[in-house]
């Protein structure tokens, strides 16, 4: 599977309530219905000069315990035509998605290298219950 | 608060059950090929499964409402299905003949199918395949001479015959 | 007009609920009030090899019996750098708008044959009432 | 600080509702709570020839009278690779934030002369409380 | 209803104190690297203050019930840490010796690191520093030959003397 990023859940602009809980990367869903999931992700490069990406993915996906697989609920997938200097690319993703209470959700990305962690404004990652 | 046999809390069923939230106790799950229509009406028992729709499917056992739906193969970015989507497993797809995968990244989830080279002139080292463009010999064959990155047959051109031409079709045009 | 995406409403990650029903290619509003209305497109290429696009457009417009014209609610516009092989580009569009009971939102493309409909977490649209 | 963005807030499909207000480019919260902000601004170029702009910035800032300095709340930064032909380049922000009755919210652009605020659909800005 | 002193309408506090909304009145704000734990119990007074936790900042004096996040430095695109992060000042970034920022835009607030040119073969006019890259001298020093836009040292190829090599080099093997 693809890697899975680690948030901040405290400090700064980061909170969790309503017994919308954060445990080992993932936001833990207290009470069944629907919500409106989100996160952004900023990629930047390039780190090591040898490692030239061309494109950049990020996966929200879901963890149950009805299912031993890992669900894909939302995906941004983009291909990378910046030459060899500095570049970055935001990539949001939202949606609604029907959850269970003590589903998982998390954030997957193709390389885990590229993402930009540096500013809690630049990345992030959310959800509501409607 | 002891919990009768096959009734326990969240996230503690007895191996092979699942806890189902809605009915508060644990259930046998659903095969794969199929959802939980309805949860097992006393703990430990199985739950009335369906078979996933057409165009849905489950790989593994599981206790979820609905199936997962099917992708599809890119036929207009020149994919074909390599084997269709059943209740148990989801839709396959590769390469047109002709083409090859050229992977985003690499884990390949999203790829490109690109033409495979045709080794014009030269000898083919390795054929294209699903995952791999053909591989051509870097030199021309005989009745070739190179041009840039191209091999040209010797006989067709005679007037246009360059240096290079001369020098690897040369011999032939005094027969 | 740009041409309409069709979308699945039942299978899968897909539903509808409180009566916000799919027909002919639109959501149809049951209820007059403010909605967040989201979608996201992706859009992959290349197709045929003649066919060299220079950008992609997605649009979510609102058609009401109150009017004899769509109405373009949200736009999302980008040109296309990338060179010839395999390129994939993503663009959601989320805003509030209000809405008329029996109004119905549909997601226009530049492109029909651009869009990349093989999964349903890389193309998706939604809405619901605040 | 970066320039900040000037909004139309009642003609068109603009509106603002339960005295959540709209005075001196900046958004003004009516009561404390936990609101979805979000944002889009299309770029576009090129402008004066001469400028040929290698990357593009929207990010929605926070001003509270507890503190003397913006807070930046959401960042989307894109490099562009676009050669001297026209460009298009959208950028979603969306995300949940904790406010403060009269605390106001802004949108400040990296450069305002590449921001294509020829149509409402294109270019928009707002919130709601959850 | 008039107001008692320090206490008024919101907006409007004596200078040197912040209206806080939960209790309606004004309070001194917390100094800077403190968060607002408490609002003043009257009017006027000061706030009970906390110190900013680990990896948390303010700059200023403040009424809020939290400190700002501590950027990072992204050592992995070779950027380096001129001053850690504190409770009153947020990390400040750098890049790796031999490296300089090349800005995404004219605030900088975005930059990326890259590698100092070399002048091989060149007089160094002005030295890589943190905000600009080495400026080279046009011109070849002596003993080297211009070929594309690098410098080659005379010596060590004499074999591959092309014709450039020969005009700058020529006259030295002769010695």
């Amino acid at each position: 599977h693809l890697p899975i990023l680690q948030w901040e859940d405290k400090r700064g602009l980061a909170f969790t309530k309503n017994n919308l809980s954060y445990s080992s990367n993932a936001l833990v869903i207290p009470v069944s219905g629907d919500y409106y999931v989100y996160a952004q992700v900023t990629f930047r490069g390039p780190v090591e000069s040898g490692h030239k990406p061309n494109s950049v993915t990020e996966i929200i996906t879901k963890v149950t315990d009805s299912y031993p697989e890992p669900t894909q609920l939302l995906t941004g997938t983009k291909t990378l035509s910046e030459n060899s200097n500095g570049w970055f690319q935001p990539i949001y993703l939202g949606a609604v998605v029907s959850l269970e209470v003590g589903d998982k959700l998390m954030v997957n990305v193709s390389d885990i290298r590229l993402v930009d962690y540096t500013k809690e404004h630049k990345t992030f990652f959310g959800a509501f219950l409607l | 608060r002891r919990h009768p046999a096959g009734m326990s809390g969240r996230g503690s069923c007895p191996a092979g059950t699942n806890w189902i939230e809605t009915v508060q106790h644990c259930c046998i799950p659903c095969p794969a090929g199929t959802y939980m229509s309805e949860p097992c009406a006393s703990p430990g028992n199985a739950n009335l499964c369906r078979t996933c729709p057409a165009g849905t499917f489950r790989t593994q056992p599981n206790t979820l409402k609905e199936c997962q739906a099917c992708y599809e193969c890119d036929q207009q970015a020149f994919q074909s299905v390599l084997s269709n989507c059943s209740a148990t497993s989801n839709v396959a797809c590769g390469c047109e003949p002709g083409r090859f995968r050229e992977c985003v990244d690499e884990h390949c989830t999203d790829y490109s199918c690109r033409k495979c080279k045709t080794c014009t002139g030269r000898l083919i080292l390795r054929p294209c395949s699903e995952r791999q463009d053909t591989l051509c010999d870097s030199s021309c064959q005989p009745d070739f001479y190179s041009e840039g990155d191209e091999c040209r047959p010797c006989h067709t051109n005679k007037d246009t015959c360059g240096k290079e031409c001369q020098q690897v079709c040369g011999s032939n045009n005094d027969q």
